[in-house]
C-alpha cells in the first residue's frame, strides 16, 4: 500500500496548542496543502490575527508576522505593496475580523487589495475565553450573552461574505465549512483558489470563511460541534460562492 | 515566613481540565470560612489554550502580604509536568501530595519533605468520576495537613460551584472524605 | 470572587450607570460579570466592537450625565489614547480600569505595571492628566470605585485605575458595603462621599434651558489655551486635595526607604518586614493615588538622608516621580522587572540586604 | 482490507472526530491515557477503504492514510483537477 | 402675502463659516425643520462629527457634542443605550463615516442601534483641504489624487447604502441628494422619516444619505457642483430607498 | 517649498520606500507631496482609511525590510499608540512624523508642543522608548528624516520626529543634498551614514533560509521578560551614542540657562539675544534628541549655580526631564503656553528679565 | 406677481445657487459686494411666483419666501402629507 | 530686532480667496532670490473654512530666528477686518498698505506710521481680473520698502505658481508692475 494521505511540508510536524477538536487545526492544514501543491512557500508572507491561531507561525513553515488585534489586512495591504511579487495572506478569527477589525477588512477589499484571507468563523472569541462575537448565534449562550444573545440587545449575526460582496475591490468570496471530510474538502478546493488568483496577478482581495467548530468556546464535545455547524451555524451561514 | 504564625503557602498543579483552579479556589473559600486570612491566586490565561494550570494559595492567621507563593510549604501536583516545575520548589519540611496515578516515581526531594503518594484518578473512577480527582486529592491534604477540616471544605462547595453544578455537591463532599480517609490509613501504616 | 469581580460589583454598588468593554485578558472577569449583574439591576451593559468603540460609548453616555466605565488590558488601553485625551479635553467624568499585562506589542498576560507612564503622563495627546488610582489588594481594588466615580463627578475628570492581572484574578476575603465606607476606607478616613456638583452641563435635551453642548475644539484665538489654564488650575487644585498614600509606621527610623505601588507593594512589605525581622532599619511608602503622586510624602522622607529604593514591575517608570520627589537629596535606587515578570520577596529582600551592607560600610 | 492508518497516538486528542467519520468504524478511542493524558484514537483495520475521511477531518493531521494502488489513482485525478481549476474558476 | 417659506427655530438664526455653495447648509435646515415639525427638539441629542460640519452645535440649536473622527455611531450607542427615551443623532460626512468611522457605523448598524444618522456624502474631504475620500469618484483630481482616482490603486468608490443594506440592523437606508430643489424635498421627507421612525421606537438605525455639494473640493462654481451631482455623482451613488 | 514637503521631499531622498498616511491639519501637505512624488519615484504612497491602518500598514511593509513612514498629527498620533507599541515590541525600524497641533481632544490645529510625554515616555502600553527628534529649523526638519530612518535600522526600532505646526507650514532657506551631508549637519557632524546591518530577519520569503516569524508575544516564561532586558540594553545604548544637543557659546558664563526644543527653541534664541544685549547673562541649551534626552549636558551646566528657565509650548512636559536632569543642584523654573498658544520673543524675554532682577537682590 | 422673496443680503456668499433654479429668472447677483466681501443675490421680482425653489436651494437659509394665499395652500397640503407619513413610510 | 542690520517683519492679511498666501509666499521667495534669509509662515487652516488668512514673513541679513511675527515693521492689509486685528500691532515708523477699495477710512494709528491708500481691488479690475488684487498691492509695498526689487519678484513668480498658473505670470507680472508705479506716484505726490 501506498501513503496516499500525509501532511505536507509547509505544515511543521510539531503538536499544536489547540484544544481537542478544534478546527484551527484543520484550517492549516488546508492552508500549508494548498501553499505546496502551488509552489509558492518560498514567496509567501502570512499573517497570523491575535486569537486561538496567534501561534500559526510554529506551525505554518512560511515566513509570518503576528500583529495587532483585527489589523492583519492593513498590515498585509502595507506588505503587498510593497512587495507586488509576493503572495500575502492573513489568517484571521471572527473577532479578529468581523468586530475590532470591521474597518481594515472592509477597506482592503474596498481597495482591491490583492491578498489572500482565511477568515475562521466560529461564532465566538475562543481566545478570551468564550465570549460573543458579531457571529454568535442568535440564542447562543456565552461568557457575555449570559442568557444567549437576543437581537434586541445584540442584533443578528454579522454574515461577513454577505457584507463584503458588496464591493467590488473583493473579487472571491467563498463561505465553506469543516464540519466533514466532503466539506472540508470543498473548503481546500476554495482555499487554494484563494490563494491561486493571487498567484495568477488578478487584482482584487479573495476571502474563504470557514465554519470552524470549537468545543471549549461552545461547551459541547468535538463530534457535537460538527452537528452544531450543520444544523445550527449553515442556517445562519450558508454555504456557497459569493463572488468571484 | 514568620515565626510560630500560622502561614501556609500551597501550590495546587496539573494540566487544564484536573480541576487545579476549582481545588485552589475551594481550599482558598474554606480557608475564609475557617476565619483565616487567604489570599488565592491562580495561573490564568483563557488566552492560551493547552499546557498546565495551577493556584497559589496562602493561609495565615494576619493579613497575607504577597499573593505569589515562590516556594510554597505544600504542593498538591497532579501529573508529572507539575512535579517537575514545583517539586523542587516545596520548603524543606514540606509536603508533597501527588497523583500517583499519573505520577509513576515519587519526587526525588530533600528528604525533610514529606511525601504522600495518592492514586487520585483511580480513586476517583471508583467513585463514578475521574473529573473529582482534584477533590480527592485535596482532602487527602486537608487531611495531612489539619488546617483546615474536610468538612468546613465540604461546606464551602456551594460557594465555588456554579448553580447548575450544585448537584454535584455530594460526590465532591464523597470524594474529599475518599481522599481524607485514604491519607489518614496511609499516616497510619507509616507509623 | 476574585478582584475584577469584586471591582465590578463595587462599580454597581457606586451607581454605575453603564459598562462597555471589549473582552481581554486578564480581564475578562469584568466583563462575563457586569454581563450578568448589570441587566439585573436594569442598567446597561454592553460589548462593544473594539475598545475604541468602548471609550467612545463611554464618552456618550458621560455626556448625557451618566455614570458609565469600561475595562480593558494594555493593548486596548492604548487605543483608548485618544478618546481619553476627548474625555480630559471635553471634561467627561468617566472611569475607566486598566488590568495591565506585560508589555510592549502583543507581549502576554501576566501581570505587569508597564502602564505608569501612560497613565500618569498622558499616553493621549496634550497638557491633560487622569487621576490614577493604584490599589494593591483586592479591597482596595473593589474600594476605588466608588471613590473614582466620585472624583470623576466631582472634577469632571477621567479616572484611571491601574490595576494588573495579579490583582485582577486574586482571591482574598474582601467586604462590599457602601460607598461611604469604601471611600473611608481606601483614603485612611480621610474622606468620605463628595459633594457632587449638579451635571447642569449634561445633555439631556435642551428642555426649559439653553442648549448645552459638549466639545473639545476650540478655535477662537486664545480659547482653547484657556481650557488649558482651566484644566490647569483643575489638576492644581487635585494635586492639593486628593493625593492618597500610605506609609510604614516605622519609617522615621528607616534607613532604607522602599516606594512600590500595587501588587509589587504587598511583596514589598513582606521583604521590609523580612529584613526589619534581621535587624536592618528599612521602612516603606506606597502611593495610592498615582497621579497626583505623592510628591510631598517622599520630598518629606528625602529631607534626611538615607536610600530610596523602588520597586516596580517594570523597569523604571514611577522612579521618575520619586526622583522628581527626592531631587537629588539622597540616592535613588531601582530594582524591577519586566514583561510580566514578578519581583519575589526573596528578590526583593536581597536588594535590600545589599543596600544594607553598602550603607554600614 | 483496502486500506489503513497510521495515528501518531502520543499527539492525538482524542476528540473523537476520526471515529465519528469513519464508514468502517475502523477507529476507537483507546482506554489507555498517552503521555499527554488524552485518551487516543486506535486504528482498528475493520474493513478500512483508505478513504482518508478521519485524516481529513483530525484537527491535529496526525493521521497517515495508505491505500492500494486503485485508490490513489482516484486521489491523482482529483489532484489533476485541483491543478486545472487555476484562476477565475 | 404670507410667509410661506422661513427658517425654522431649531435653525439658529446665525451666518455659517461653510463656503459658498456648501451642502452643509442645505442639510441643517432639513434636519432642523424635521425636529421642529415632530415637536422633539426638547428631548434631542446631536452629535457633530470631525469635518467642515464639526461647528454642527453653533447652527442647530439642540443639545449636541463633538466627537472624535469617525467615532459619532458608538457615542450615539452610548448616549440611546443610556437614555432610550431621548431621540439621538449624528451627522457625518464620507471620511468621518466612511473612511476612519467604518468599523463604528457598521457595528451600530448590526446591532441595530436605535439612532438617526444623517450621511454627508460629498466624495471628498472638505475640512483638511479636499483628500480623495472612499466615495471619491473614478477620475476625480483631489489633493491625495493628482492625476483622478484610479480603482487599479484606490479601489472603485465606497456605497455605503449598499453596504449596510446587507445588515438586518439597519431598517431604514436611503440615498437622496441636495442638487436641485425637487430632490431636496425628497431629501427632508427621507431625513424626517429617519427621526420619526426613532421616535415611534423603531428598533433598529436608519440612515439618510445625502449626495451634497463641495465646490471648494471640487475645485468648481456652486451651480457647476449642483450639475456635477447630477450627471457624475448620481451615476455612482443611485438615488432611491435601500432599506425599510 | 514648506517644513511638511521639504520633510517629505527629505524622506524620499533617505530612500523611504513606502508611506502610509491619513489626512490631518497641520501635515496634510506632506500627503499631498507624495501622492504626488511617491508614485514618480516607483515608491509607494497609499492614503489609509485611518490612522490606525496606517501605522498597521506600516508594521506590515516594515516587517517585510522596507522603509516605512507615516505622518499626522495629535490625534491621529493617539491612535497609534496601540501599533506604535507593536512596533517596538516586534523591534521594526519605522519613522513616525507627529505635526504637533493644540490639545487634549479636538483641540485646534495651532502648533503645540503638548505630545512631548507621549513621544518619550511611551504613550502606547509596556516598557518601550522611541527615539524622538525635535527639529526647530525646515532645514532641521528636512536634515532628520536621513538621521531617523538610519537610527530606525541600525537599532531596529521605531524613530519619532516631533514638530509642530510653525515648522510645518513655515518656508526658510534649505539644503537638500545627500543623507551624509543631512545626517552631519544636524548631528553638529558627529556622525554621517550608519553601517546599517543586514536586515536577515525580514520577512522576504522562506527560500533557502529558515522561516522567520516578526512577534511581539512571548509567552513561554520568563521570555517576554528576556525581550525587554534586551530592548533595555539597546535603549541604554541609544542613550549613550544617540544624545544630539546645541547650546549657545556662551553658556559658560550665563547664569540663566533656557532650554527649549523646536520653535519653542528660536523663540528663546532671539530672547536670548535681545537680553544679552541689555547685558543679562543668559545662555540656551537646546536638546535636538529628545529621547534620549541630553541630561548630561544640562546636568553638567547645573554643577555650576544658576537658574534654569523652560520655555515649552505645552504646560511643563519637558520641564520634567530637565528637573531630573538638574536633580535638585539649581532652581527649575518653568513658562510655557498652551493649547496653541505660541511664546512671544517679548514674554520669554520679560520672563529672563525677571529671573534676572530677582538673581541680582 | 403672486410671490415675493426677501434675501438677508448681508449674509449672503453670492453662491448664486438661488440665482440658477429661480424658474422665473427673479434673481441676479448684484454688484455692490457686503460687508464680508460677497457679492449677494438681489431679488429682481419679475414674475416670483412664490416657489420657494431658491429658498429650498439656499445653503444660507437666509431667503423668507411670501407668497398668495392659494400657494399656501399648496404648502400646507405637502406639510399635512408629510405628518401623515410618519413611521412605516 | 537688531540695530542697523536688516530685519523686516512683514503681516500680509485679508480674507480667504484674496490671495494673502500667494502674496506672502511670492515676498518670501524674492526675498531668498535677493539672497536674503527669510521665513514665510501662513496661517493655516483647510480645517476651517471661511476668516480670515494671514503671512508672516521675516526678511534678514541673517538667519531668522523665530518665525513669528507679532509686531511687523509693515503691514499689508487687505480688507476691514484685517485692519482692526493688524493695523495696531504695526511699530512706530512702519507701513501699513492697505486695499482702500474695500477699506474706506485710514486706520487711525501712531502719527509716525507711513500709510499707503491702494486701490487694488480697482486697479486689479483695470487689468481685467479682481484676483490679482494681491500682486497689485505687493508691487506697492516692494516699490515703497525698495528692499527686494519688483522684477525679483516677478522672476520669482514661477517658483511659487502651481505649473497649470504658469500662464497667469504675465499679467501677475503686469499687477505688480502697476502697484509699484501706483506707489511711485503716490510718493510723488506726497513730496
Ligand atoms: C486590542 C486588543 N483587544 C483585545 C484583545 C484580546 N483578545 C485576544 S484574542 C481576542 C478575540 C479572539 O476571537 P477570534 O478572533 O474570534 O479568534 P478565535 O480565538 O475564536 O480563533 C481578543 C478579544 C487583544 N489581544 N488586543
Ligand atoms: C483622528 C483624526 N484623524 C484625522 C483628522 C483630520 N480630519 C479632520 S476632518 C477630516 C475628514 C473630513 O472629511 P469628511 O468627513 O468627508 O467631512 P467634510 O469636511 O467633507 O464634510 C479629517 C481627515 C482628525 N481630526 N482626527
Ligand atoms: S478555544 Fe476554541 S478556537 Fe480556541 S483552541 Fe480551543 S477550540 Fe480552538
Ligand atoms: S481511511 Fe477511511 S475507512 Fe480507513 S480508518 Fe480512515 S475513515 Fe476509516
Ligand atoms: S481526529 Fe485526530 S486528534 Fe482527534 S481523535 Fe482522531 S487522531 Fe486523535
Ligand atoms: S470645503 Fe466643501 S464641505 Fe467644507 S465648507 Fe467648503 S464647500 Fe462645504
Ligand atoms: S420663490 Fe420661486 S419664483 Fe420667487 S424668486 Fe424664489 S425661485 Fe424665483
Ligand atoms: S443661494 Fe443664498 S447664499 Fe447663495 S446667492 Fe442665493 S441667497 Fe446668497
Ligand atoms: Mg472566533
Ligand atoms: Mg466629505
Amino acid at each position: 500500500m501506498k501513503s496516499v494521505f500525509k501532511r505536507t511540508p509547509t505544515y511543521k510536524n510539531v503538536p499544536t496548542h489547540y484544544c481537542p477538536g478544534c478546527g484551527h487545526g484543520i484550517a492549516h492544514r488546508l492552508l500549508a496543502e494548498s501553499i505546496d501543491e502551488l509552489g509558492v512557500r518560498e514567496k509567501t508572507i502570512g499573517i497570523a490575527p491575535v486569537g486561538c491561531s496567534v501561534l500559526a507561525y510554529d506551525y505554518l513553515d512560511v515566513d509570518m508576522v503576528e500583529v495587532a488585534h483585527g489589523r492583519a489586512p492593513a498590515v498585509a495591504t502595507g506588505m503587498k505593496r510593497t512587495n507586488p511579487d509576493k503572495i500575502v495572506f492573513s489568517y484571521q478569527g471572527d473577532g479578529d475580523l468581523a468586530a475590532i477589525g470591521t474597518g481594515e477588512i472592509i477597506h482592503a477589499a474596498h481597495r482591491g487589495e490583492q491578498i489572500t484571507v482565511i477568515f475562521i468563523n466560529n461564532a465566538i472569541f475562543g481566545m478570551t475565553g468564550g465570549q460573543m462575537a458579531p457571529t454568535t448565534l442568535l440564542g447562543q449562550v456565552t461568557a457575555t450573552t449570559p442568557d444567549g444573545r437576543d437581537e434586541k440587545f445584540q442584533g443578528f449575526p454579522l454574515t461577513m461574505c454577505e457584507l463584503l460582496s458588496v464591493l467590488p475591490g473583493a473579487i472571491y468570496l467563498e463561505r465553506c465549512s469543516l464540519h466533514n471530510p466532503a466539506e472540508i474538502r470543498k473548503a481546500k478546493k476554495a482555499v487554494k483558489h484563494a490563494f491561486e488568483l493571487q498567484a495568477a496577478g488578478e487584482k482584487g482581495l479573495a476571502m474563504v470563511e470557514l465554519l470552524s467548530p470549537c468545543p471549549t468556546g461552545w461547551r459541547i464535545s468535538p463530534a457535537e460541534s460538527m452537528k452544531w455547524i450543520e444544523n445550527e451555524m449553515m442556517k445562519v451561514f450558508p454555504l456557497g460562492r459569493f463572488k468571484g | 515566613m514568620s515565626g510560630n504564625n500560622l502561614y501556609e503557602e500551597v501550590i495546587i498543579a496539573g494540566f487544564g481540565g484536573q480541576g487545579i483552579i476549582l481545588a485552589g479556589k475551594l481550599l482558598a473559600q474554606a480557608g475564609m470560612k475557617a476565619s483565616l486570612e487567604v489570599t488565592y491566586m491562580p495561573s490564568y490565561g483563557a488566552e492560551m489554550r493547552g499546557g498546565t494550570a495551577n493556584s497559589m494559595i496562602t493561609i495565615s492567621n494576619k493579613p497575607v502580604a504577597s499573593p505569589l507563593v515562590t516556594n510554597p510549604n505544600s504542593a498538591i501536583v497532579m501529573n508529572k509536568a507539575s512535579v517537575e516545575k514545583f517539586a523542587a520548589r516545596v520548603k524543606k519540611n514540606g509536603l508533597i501530595v501527588y497523583n500517583s496515578s499519573l505520577i509513576n516515581a515519587a519526587p526525588a526531594v530533600d528528604s525533610s519533605i514529606k511525601l504522600l503518594a495518592m492514586p487520585a484518578d483511580d480513586l476517583a473512577v471508583e467513585l463514578g468520576n475521574i473529573k473529582i480527582a482534584n477533590m480527592v486529592i485535596l482532602g487527602a491534604y486537608l487531611q495531612t495537613k489539619n488546617i483546615i477540616s474536610c468538612d468546613t471544605a465540604a461546606e464551602s462547595l456551594s460557594a465555588v460551584l456554579a448553580k447548575r453544578y450544585h448537584k454535584t455537591i455530594p460526590l465532591n463532599t464523597a470524594a474529599l472524605q475518599k481522599g481524607a480517609e485514604f491519607a489518614k490509613k496511609a499516616e497510619a501504616e507509616n507509623l | 470572587m476574585c478582584g475584577n469581580e469584586a471591582m465590578a460589583e463595587s462599580a454597581i454598588i457606586a451607581g454605575c450607570d453603564a459598562y462597555f468593554g471589549y473582552p481581554i485578558t486578564p480581564q475578562n472577569e469584568v466583563t462575563a460579570y457586569m454581563a450578568r449583574r448589570m441587566p439585573q439591576e436594569g442598567r446597561v451593559f454592553l460589548q462593544c466592537e473594539s475598545e475604541l468603540a468602548a471609550v467612545n460609548m463611554v464618552f456618550g453616555a458621560a455626556a448625557t450625565g451618566k455614570r458609565a466605565m469600561t475595562s480593558s488590558s494594555s493593548p486596548g488601553i492604548s487605543l483608548m489614547q485618544e478618546g481619553i485625551s476627548y474625555l480630559a479635553g471635553a471634561e467627561l467624568p468617566s472611569v475607566i480600569v486598566n488590568v495591565m499585562r506585560g508589555g510592549p506589542g502583543l507581549g502576554n498576560i501576566a501581570p505587569s505595571q508597564g502602564d505608569y507612564f501612560q497613565a500618569t503622563r498622558g499616553g493621549g495627546h496634550g497638557d491633560y492628566r487622569t487621576i490614577t488610582l493604584g490599589p494593591s489588594t483586592v479591597q482596595e481594588f473593589a474600594d476605588c470605585m466608588p471613590l473614582a466615580f466620585d472624583l470623576a463627578d466631582f472634577y469632571r475628570t477621567p479616572v484611571m485605575i491601574l490595576a494588573d492581572g495579579i490583582l485582577g484574578q486574586m482571591m482574598e476575603p474582601l467586604v462590599l458595603d457602601n460607598p461611604d465606607n469604601a471611600i473611608k476606607r481606601i483614603t485612611g478616613g480621610k474622606k468620605t462621599r463628595y459633594k457632587l456638583p449638579v451635571k447642569d452641563w449634561a445633555l439631556t435635551g435642551a428642555k426649559g434651558r439653553k442648549q448645552n453642548i459638549v466639545r473639545s475644539l476650540w478655535l477662537g484665538e486664545g480659547v482653547l489655551e484657556e481650557l488649558n489654564y482651566k484644566l490647569q488650575r483643575k489638576y492644581y487644585q487635585i494635586e492639593q486635595d486628593e493625593v492618597i498614600c500610605e506609609q510604614s509606621d516605622d519609617l522615621d527610623s528607616a534607613e532604607i526607604i522602599v516606594v512600590a505601588y500595587g501588587i509589587a507593594a504587598r511583596i514589598v512589605r513582606s521583604a521590609v518586614d523580612a529584613a526589619r525581622q534581621q535587624g536592618i532599619k528599612a521602612g516603606w511608602i506606597r502611593p495610592i493615588s498615582l497621579w497626583p503622586f505623592p510628591y510631598g510624602y517622599i520630598s518629606r522622607a528625602a529631607q534626611q538622608l538615607r536610600v530610596f529604593l523602588v520597586v516596580e514591575m517594570s523597569l523604571g517608570q514611577m522612579l521618575e516621580d520619586v526622583k522628581l520627589a527626592v531631587a537629588g537629596s539622597c540616592p535613588v535606587v531601582f530594582y524591577g522587572r519586566a514583561g510580566g515578570g514578578v519581583p519575589t520577596v526573596e528578590q526583593v529582600l536581597e536588594h535590600i540586604k545589599q543596600l544594607w551592607t553598602k550603607q554600614k560600610k | 482490507m483496502a486500506g489503513k492508518i497510521v495515528i501518531d497516538t502520543q499527539r492525538c486528542k482524542g476528540c473523537g472526530l476520526c471515529v465519528a467519520v469513519c464508514p468502517k468504524k475502523s477507529i476507537v478511542i483507546s482506554e489507555e491515557s498517552n503521555k499527554s493524558g488524552y485518551f487516543p484514537a486506535k486504528f482498528e483495520c475493520n474493513n478500512c477503504t483508505g478513504c482518508a475521511a478521519c485524516a481529513i477531518v483530525c484537527p491535529e493531521a496526525i493521521i497517515e492514510v495508505f491505500a492500494e494502488e486503485r485508490i490513489i489513482a482516484v486521489e491523482q485525478r482529483e489532484k489533476t483537477k485541483h491543478t486545472l481549476s487555476k484562476a477565475k474558476t
